[in-house]
C-alpha cells in the first residue's frame, strides 16, 4: 500500500468514526431529552427510534419526498405518538421509576407485536439518496457524511433552544430542580407532555435518519437500545454536554475496536467500557466534569 | 391450528353433504383416520419470511394430495405449529407432534439450531422427520432426510463460475455461526482449488447493522469480488451501505445464501443487480413442471406472492419425496417409509430431477447459477444431479446405519 | 482530669459544597451522659453538621472522634455498630412491615431471637404503642411514627443517641410525653437533640449549641442562651416576639 | 379475625408468637402448597400423557427461575434485568462440564456455584459502588446482552472448552442428561426429570419459605422498605443485598442446569432479552413479595406462549369467543387478521400490570379471600352451630 492510499485509508477510517459518534449521539438524543428533563427511562425508546424509520419510509412510498418525509414527517409522527403515550401511560407513573421502567419496557414490547402485525417482519427500506464519494482509491457514503452533518446541526439547534429560549430556560431550570416549572408557573404536566413529545421527535427523526442506511424491521430497536442507554447513563444528566461526550467516547471506542477485531468485540468492549464508566462515575460524564454544561 | 382447522371444516363439509344427500358411505371410507403431518417452522419472530413460504409450500402440498384422493386412500392433514423463533417452544412441539398427534412426519426446522433442538425429540420418539433447508451440511442420522443443498453442491459451481468471470482475489464477509463458517470453508477451499486467493474472511453477528468499518477494510484489500454468505435481515444493511459508498459499482459480489429471504425485492434493483446466485430452485426455471407449479401456487396463494423460495421447493419436494416413499411402502410405518426412501425415491420436481442419496439420505438435485437483475433472479447456468458431496465424505448410514451426529465438515 | 469522659467530638469539622462552606472549624464535645441541644436558624448547617456525625457525608476538612476514634465517613452500619442510634428528621421507619415488625429488626441484630422478642415488648410498652403492634407503620399518625422510630434507635440500645427534630409536628400533649421520654432516656444514654422548638428545648432543659451559618455562635445553659442578645438578634428575635 | 390487624409484609409467623392471625394463613398457604405439590407430583404422570408431561417439566424448570427473581426482586427489591444471564450460565456451565466430564455430579454443583459466582462479582460491583436502583437495570441488562453478544460469536472452531463446542448462535445440541450421584450409566430419564424438577421446585419454595421467615429474610425486607434505617440498626445493606442477588444467581442457575437438561440443548437465545423480559413479566404478573405468585405467573404465561403458538388465535376463531363483531373491529383496528401475536399480548399484559394491578394477581386474590373469611363470621359461627348439633 503506497503512502498515499494509507492515508486516503485514515481518512476514510476517520469519517467512520465521526459517523460512529453522530449516530450515537443521534440516535441517543431523545432519550437523553427524556432522561435528562424527567429522570424517565424510557425503554421503548428503541421502537420510537423503529417507528421513526417506518414512519419515513411508508410516507416516501405515498409520494412524499425523502428529505421531507425523513426530516418533517417521521419527527411529527412519532411526537404525537410521544405525547400520546405520556398522557395515557407514563404520567400515572411520575416518581416511580421502576414502574415506568417496566411499563415502557411494556410497551417496547407492545408496539413490536403491533408494527410486526402491520408490516410483517421482513426488512424495509430505502436506499440511501446521494450516492458514493471517491477518496482516493476509496469510496465512502455521502449519506454518511450528511447524516453527521445533520446531527451536527441538530446538537447546535438545540444547544441555540436551551441557551437562548425561554423554553430552553425552563428545560435548564427544570434539569437543575424538577419542581421549577411549577415555580415558574408551568403547568408541570405540559411540561411534561411536551417534554416526553420532543423527545420522541427526536427518536422519531434518528430512527428515520438511520432507515436508508440499515433498513426497517420491528426488532430492530432491540440493536440500539444499550447503545443509546449507555450513551444517556454514561454521560450522566447534562442533555447536551453528556450526550456528546459519551457518544464521542463510546463511538471511538466502538470503532477502533472493530476495526482491530471484530464487529462482535467491538460491541462486547464498547458494553464492558461503559460499565467501568458508570462504575467509576455513577453520575456520568457531566456528573463529574463539565458541570456547568448543558 | 389455523390449517389443521381449515382442513377440518373440510372435511366436515363433506360429511355433512354426504349426510344430506343420503348417501350411505362403507364405513371403511371414514373410518381410516388421517394421516397427520406436522409442520414446526416460524410464523412469527425474526425468522417468519422463510417460515411462511415453507408453511405454504406444505400447505398446497397437502390440499392438493388430498384432492387427489389423499395417500392410501387417507386423507392427510397437517398439524402447524408457530414455534415464534423460540427453541423452547421447538423442543414443546416436536414432543407435541411425536407424543399427542402421533403424526406419521415432521417437516420442520428452519436454523440448524433449531434442526439440532428437535432431531433428538424425533429420534427418541422415533417419529420420521424431514429438514427442508439449505444448511452447512453433516447431518448423519437414519431417521431424518434433508432435502435442502449443502456448501458443496453450489459453492463448487459458483466459485469457479465467479473467478471466470471477474477474477482470482476473493474477499468473504459471512454470519457468524455455524451455516457462514463452514460456507465460508468451502468457499476458500474452491477459491484455492481454482488457483485464485481469500484474502480475509470477516465474520458478523446476525444482529450487526453497521458494516462501515468492514466496508473500508474491503476496500483496502480491493478484492476482484466479494463473497457473501451473510444471512437475515439485519445483515441486509451490508447490500444498502455497500451500494452507498458506491462499491457495488466497483467490486462485484458472489452468494449462495442472497434472496432467500427475498433480498433481491427488498433491496432496490440498484442496490444488487449484477450480484451472482447459486441454488436448486429460482420461480424463474423455465420448463414445464415449474410453470405449471409457479400457476398453481400463484392461483392458491395470489399471483402478487412475493417470491416463491429456495426454502419453499425444498420443503415440497421433502414432502413429495415422503409422500412418494409412503405409496411404494405401502405404509406410513417409520422404518418402512425410510427403507422405501432409501431404495432411493426419486422424484421429478419442477426444479429438476431430486433422488435420495441413500448413503447420506441427503438429495441428489439439480442446482442453477442465476444472475440478480430488477428484482427477478435470471437463470443463467444448469449443472445437473450434484451429489451431497460433503456429507457424504463423513457420513454413511449404509454402512454406520445407527450413526446420529452432525459432522463439523472440514472442507 | 476526673470529670466524665468525652463521648464525642469533632475537630475543626468543615464541610463544603461546590463553592458554599455549610459546615466550617466547629469544634464540638459532647461529654458521656450528657444531653446537648443543637439549635440554629434555617441554613445554619444544622442538618450537614448531623450527617456529618452520622457518616452520611464526609467532611471537606476536620475529622469526628467517637471515643477517640475517627469515625467522619465511616459506613452508617458501622456507625450503629459502634453505638450511635440516630433518628432523622423525616420518620424513617419501615413503611411496609408492622410495628412490631420494626423493633424486631432493630432489637435483633446481636441478640437471640427470644431476647429480642422480650425487648420488643419491652419497648412497645415503653412507645405506648403496644396497642397497635400489629399495624403496618404506614397507617400510623404521624406522632406514632415519630415515637416508633424513637423506639426502634432504643432498641439497638446504643450509648450515644442523635434525634433530629424529634418533636417535629406533635400536638401539645405529645411534645410533653416525648420530652418525658427523652428526659427518661437519658438517664442511662447520652444523647444529642437537633431541634427549633425552643418550647420543647426548655422542656428537656438541657446545654445548647447555636450554629450560625456554619459556625458555633454559642454554647451555654438554656437560660443564658435565651438572653444572649446575638443569639436574639439572627435566631430567637422572631421567634419568641411571636 | 381481628379485622383492623393487617399482615405486614414480611408473612413471618413466628415472630408474632401465636396470637397473630397471620400466622393462620401462613401455614394454610404452606399446607395448601405441599399438598398441591405432592398431589401433582403423585397424580400428574397418571393423568397426563408424556407430552404433556414434559411440558409441565418445563413450567416446574421455569418456576423455579421465577422463583430466584422473586426472592431477588420481590423481596429484596433489586430490579435485575438480567436474571436471565445467570440461568444462561447455569445451562451452559451444565452443558460444557458434562461433555468435559461425563458424570453429571460435578457439572451439577458447577452450573449453581459458576452463576452465583459470577452474581457475586457482578453484585460486589453495583452494591458495593453504590450504583442506584435504576442504573443497576442497566447495567445488569448491558451485561446479559454483553453475554448474549459474545457467546453469540463463537460459531468457530476455536471456541472450544475441553471436548464442548460452544457453538456461537447454533448452541450446543445434545447435551448428556443428569445421572444419579456417583452411577454415571443410570441417566434420568423423562419421568425421572420430572420428579426431580418438581421435587426441586419444592425444595426451594419450602427453602425460601423457612429463609424468608429467618432474620436474614427478614432483614433482606427491612432494607428494602428503608435502606437508609436498616443501616442506622446496624445492617450493612451490601452485604444483605449482595448475598440475596449471590442465591439468586444460583437458583437462575440450578434452573438453567434442569433446563439444559430438559431440552438437552442450549443456545445463546438463553441470555436474550426476551427471556429477561419473560422473568420478569411472570413475577409482576404474580406479584411481587409472594412466592406462590410468581411460580403461577410463570406457569401461567408460560401455558399461554405455548397455547398461541399450537392454536393460532385467528380472526375466525376469535369470532367463535367475542362474536363475529367484535373480532371483525379488533382485527380492523390491528390492522391484521392474525392475532396469535406473542410480543403484542405479553406487551400488553405488562402494561396492564403495571398499571391496573401493579401488586399482581397473587396478593391481590389472597385479600380477596381475607376479605371473603372476615365478611362471614356469622356464617361460620353458624356452621359451627350445625356442627355442634
Amino acid at each position: 500500500m503506497s503512502e498515499g492510499e494509507s492515508v486516503d485509508l485514515v481518512l476514510v477510517l476517520a469519517i467512520q468514526v465521526l459517523f460512529a459518534m453522530a449516530s450515537l449521539a443521534l440516535i441517543s438524543v431523545g432519550l437523553a431529552v427524556i432522561f435528562g428533563m424527567m429522570r424517565v427511562i424510557n425503554l421503548a425508546h428503541g421502537e420510537f427510534l423503529m417507528l421513526g424509520g417506518y414512519s419515513a419510509i411508508v410516507a416516501n412510498q405515498h409520494g412524499v419526498n425523502l428529505w421531507i418525509a425523513m426530516l418533517v414527517v417521521a419527527p411529527l409522527v412519532v411526537g404525537a405518538i410521544g405525547v400520546v403515550v405520556e398522557r395515557t401511560l407514563i404520567r400515572f407513573l411520575y416518581g416511580r421509576m421502576i414502574d415506568t421502567m417496566l411499563a415502557t419496557w411494556g410497551l417496547s414490547l407492545f408496539l413490536i407485536g403491533l408494527v410486526t402485525g402491520i408490516f410483517g417482519n421482513t426488512t424495509v427500506g430505502i436506499s440511501a439518496p446521494l450516492g458514493g464519494m471517491a477518496i482516493g482509491n476509496y469510496r465512502t457514503s455521502i449519506y454518511g457524511l450528511v447524516v453527521i452533518a445533520i446531527t451536527a446541526a441538530l446538537l447546535v439547534a438545540i444547544y441555540l433552544v436551551l441557551r437562548y429560549t425561554r423554553l430552553g430556560l425552563f428545560a435548564r431550570g427544570t434539569m437543575q430542580n424538577p419542581n421549577m416549572a411549577a415555580a415558574l408557573g408551568l403547568s408541570p404536566p405540559k411540561v411534561y407532555a411536551v417534554t416526553f413529545g420532543i423527545g420522541a421527535a427526536l427518536s422519531g427523526l434518528a430512527g428515520a435518519l438511520i432507515a436508508p442506511i440499515s433498513g426497517v424491521f420491528p426488532t430492530i430497536g432491540i440493536a440500539y437500545i444499550a447503545k443509546a442507554f449507555i450513551t444517556v447513563i454514561g454521560g450522566g444528566a447534562a442533555i447536551l454536554s453528556g450526550t456528546i461526550s459519551a457518544a464521542a467516547l463510546f463511538g471511538a471506542i466502538q470503532e477502533v475496536a472493530t476495526y482491530f477485531t471484530t464487529p462482535v468485540f467491538g460491541v462486547v468492549i464498547t458494553l464492558a467500557a461503559a460499565i467501568v464508566l458508570i462504575r467509576l462515575l455513577p453520575q456520568g460524564i457531566t456528573g463529574r466534569f463539565l458541570k456547568r454544561w448543558l | 391450528m389455523k390449517i389443521a382447522r381449515r382442513a377440518l371444516l373440510k372435511t366436515s363439509a363433506a360429511t355433512a353433504a354426504a349426510v344430506s344427500t343420503g348417501t350411505m358411505l362403507s364405513s371403511r371410507g371414514y373410518a381410516a383416520d388421517p394421516i397427520k403431518v406436522a409442520s414446526i417452522h416460524d410464523l412469527s419472530g425474526g425468522l417468519d419470511i422463510y417460515g411462511k413460504p415453507m408453511v405454504d409450500a406444505l400447505t398446497l402440498a397437502i390440499e392438493e394430495a388430498n384432492a387427489a384422493g389423499g395417500l392410501l386412500g387417507r386423507q392427510l392433514k397437517l398439524v402447524s405449529y408457530d414455534p415464534q423463533s423460540n427453541m423452547q417452544l421447538y423442543t414443546q412441539y416436536a414432543q407435541d407432534a411425536a407424543l399427542k398427534e402421533k403424526v406419521a412426519v415432521v417437516h420442520g426446522g428452519i436454523t440448524s439450531a433449531s434442526r439440532e433442538v428437535i432431531r433428538p425429540v424425533l429420534d427418541r420418539f422415533k417419529t420420521l422427520y424431514f429438514y427442508n433447508t439449505q444448511y452447512e451440511g453433516g447431518v448423519c442420522d437414519r431417521n431424518q432426510f434433508d432435502t435442502g443443498v449443502t456448501p458443496a453442491q453450489t459453492v463448487q459451481k459458483l466459485v469457479p463460475y465467479s473467478m471466470k468471470k471477474w477474477g482470482k482475489k476473493v474477499y468473504i464477509v459471512a454470519a457468524d455461526y455455524n451455516y457462514g463458517q463452514i460456507t465460508s470453508e468451502w468457499v476458500k477451499r474452491y477459491v484455492k482449488e481454482n488457483g485464485g486467493e481469500t484474502v480475509a474472511t470477516e465474520f458478523f453477528p446476525l444482529d450487526v447493522t453497521n458494516f462501515g468499518p468492514s466496508i473500508a477494510k474491503i476496500q483496502a484489500a480491493s478484492p476482484d469480488f466479494v463473497w457473501s454468505a451473510l444471512v437475515g435481515g439485519a445483515h441486509i444493511s451490508f447490500y444498502r451501505q455497500w451500494a452507498a459508498a458506491g462499491m457495488n459499482k466497483k467490486i462485484p459480489m458472489a452468494s449462495t445464501t442472497f434472496a432467500v429471504g427475498n433480498e433481491h425485492i427488498v433491496l432496490s434493483p440498484e442496490e444488487c443487480n449484477g450480484m451472482l446466485i447459486c441454488y436448486n430452485y429460482f420461480q424463474d426455471l423455465k420448463n414445464p413442471q415449474n410453470t405449471a407449479f409457479v400457476e398453481r401456487f400463484h392461483k392458491r396463494f395470489g399471483a402478487n406472492y412475493p417470491n416463491i423460495t429456495e426454502l419453499a421447493m425444498g420443503t415440497w419436494q421433502g414432502f413429495q419425496l415422503w409422500a412418494a416413499a409412503v405409496k411404494k411402502a405401502n405404509s406410513v410405518d417409520r422404518m418402512k417409509v425410510i427403507e422405501a426412501l432409501e431404495t432411493p425415491i426419486s422424484i421429478d420436481a419442477p426444479s429438476g430431477k431430486v433422488t435420495i442419496d441413500a448413503p447420506t439420505h441427503h438429495c441428489i438435485l439439480d442446482v442453477h447459477i442465476a444472475e440478480v437483475r430488477d428484482k427477478k433472479l435470471n437463470v443463467l447456468e444448469d449443472f445437473s444431479q450434484q451429489p451431497p458431496a460433503d456429507t457424504a465424505a463423513v457420513c454413511n448410514l449404509k454402512k454406520n446405519p445407527n450413526d446420529n451426529k452432525q459432522y463439523v465438515i472440514k472442507a | 482530669m476526673t470529670g466524665p469522659a468525652v463521648l464525642l467530638e469533632t475537630v475543626d469539622l468543615g464541610m463544603r459544597f461546590g463553592g458554599v462552606e455549610a459546615v466550617s472549624d466547629v469544634n464540638f464535645r459532647l461529654t458521656e451522659g450528657e444531653l446537648r441541644c443543637l439549635i440554629g436558624p434555617n441554613g445554619a448547617g444544622k442538618s450537614t453538621f448531623f450527617k456529618l456525625l452520622t457518616g452520611q457525608l464526609l467532611p471537606t476538612r476536620g475529622k469526628v472522634l467517637y471515643r477517640g476514634r475517627d469515625i467522619s465517613g465511616i459506613e452508617t452500619h458501622e456507625v450503629a455498630r459502634l453505638g450511635i442510634g440516630i433518628k432523622t428528621q423525616v420518620p424513617s421507619v419501615f413503611d411496609g412491615l408492622s410495628v412490631r415488625e420494626n423493633l424486631w429488626i432493630a432489637a435483633s441484630r446481636g441478640r437471640p431471637t427470644r431476647r429480642a422478642n422480650e425487648m420488643v415488648d419491652e419497648i412497645l410498652s415503653r412507645i405506648a404503642l403496644a396497642g397497635s403492634a400489629q399495624r403496618t407503620v404506614g397507617q400510623l399518625a404521624h406522632g406514632q411514627r415519630q415515637w416508633l422510630e424513637l423506639g426502634i434507635v432504643l432498641a439497638g440500645e446504643p450509648e450515644l443517641i442523635l434525634l433530629d427534630e424529634p418533636a417535629a409536628g406533635m400536638t401539645h400533649e405529645e411534645v410533653v410525653r416525648t420530652a418525658e421520654l427523652i428526659r427518661e432516656i437519658n438517664r442511662t444514654r447520652s444523647l444529642i437533640v437537633v431541634e427549633h422548638d425552643m418550647q420543647f428545648i426548655r422542656m428537656i432543659a438541657s446545654k445548647v449549641t447555636v450554629l450560625d451559618r456554619g459556625r458555633v455562635l454559642v454554647e451555654d445553659s438554656m437560660e443564658n442562651i435565651l438572653r444572649h442578645p446575638t443569639v436574639r438578634d439572627v435566631y430567637l428575635g422572631k421567634r419568641v416576639a411571636a | 379475625m381481628n379485622a383492623r390487624s393487617r399482615n405486614g409484609a414480611l408473612n413471618g409467623g413466628a415472630l408474632n408468637g401465636g396470637t397473630w392471625n397471620g400466622r393462620a394463613w401462613n401455614i394454610a398457604g404452606l399446607v395448601t402448597v405441599g399438598v398441591v405439590g405432592l398431589a401433582a407430583m403423585i397424580g400428574l404422570p397418571l393423568v397426563l400423557e408424556l407430552s404433556s408431561l414434559l411440558d409441565v417439566t418445563v413450567y416446574l424448570i421455569l418456576a423455579i427461575l421465577a422463583l430466584s427473581l422473586a426472592l431477588v426482586w420481590g423481596y429484596g427489591g433489586t430490579l435485575c434485568f438480567g436474571q436471565s444471564a445467570f440461568f444462561g450460565l447455569g445451562a451452559y456451565a451444565y452443558a460444557i462440564a458434562m461433555f468435559n466430564i461425563g458424570e453429571s455430579t460435578i457439572p451439577f454443583l458447577l452450573a449453581i456455584v459458576l452463576p452465583a459466582a459470577f452474581a457475586a462479582l457482578l453484585g460486589y460491583f453495583m452494591f458495593y459502588g453504590r450504583i442506584s436502583d435504576v442504573y443497576l437495570g442497566v447495567i445488569t441488562l448491558t451485561v446479559t446482552l454483553i453475554l448474549f453478544n459474545a457467546v453469540n460469536s463463537t460459531a468457530g472452531p476455536e471456541y472450544q472448552i475441553g471436548e464442548a463446542r460452544l457453538g456461537g448462535f447454533n448452541g450446543i445440541p445434545s447435551i448428556p442428561p443428569l445421572n444419579w450421584p456417583g452411577m454415571p450409566d443410570s441417566a434420568l430419564d423423562l419421568n425421572d426429570l420430572f420428579y426431580v424438577s418438581i421435587v426441586l421446585l419444592m425444595a426451594v419454595y419450602f427453602g425460601l419459605r423457612w429463609l424468608l421467615v429467618s432474620r436474614f429474610g427478614r432483614v433482606i425486607v427491612a432494607i428494602r422498605e428503608n435502606e437508609q434505617r436498616a443501616g442506622f440498626l446496624g445492617y450493612d445493606a451490601r452485604l444483605y443485598k449482595l448475598a440475596t442477588f449471590t442465591l439468586g444467581g444460583a437458583l437462575a442457575g440450578l434452573a438453567g442446569c434442569l433446563f439444559a437438561n430438559w431440552g438437552a440443548f442450549v443456545s445463546p437465545t438463553i441470555f436474550g432479552l426476551g427471556q429477561s423480559a419473560q422473568i420478569i413479566i411472570w413475577v409482576i404478573v404474580g406479584g411481587r413479595g409472594t412466592l406462590i405468585g410468581p411460580v403461577v405467573g410463570c406457569i401461567a404465561i408460560q401455558w399461554l406462549t405455548a397455547f398461541l403458538g399450537s392454536a393460532q388465535l385467528t380472526k375466525a376463531s376469535l369470532a367463535q369467543v367475542v362474536g363475529p363483531t367484535v373480532a371483525d373491529a379488533l382485527s380492523s383496528v390491528m390492522g391484521f387478521a392474525d392475532l396469535s401475536n406473542t410480543s403484542l399480548i405479553l406487551g400488553a399484559v405488562l402494561l396492564a400490570f403495571v398499571l391496573l394491578v401493579p401488586r399482581g394477581v397473587m396478593p391481590s386474590l389472597l385479600d380477596l379471600a381475607r376479605f371473603l373469611v372476615r365478611r362471614r363470621p356469622a356464617d361460620a359461627l353458624a356452621d359451627k352451630a350445625e356442627r355442634a348439633t
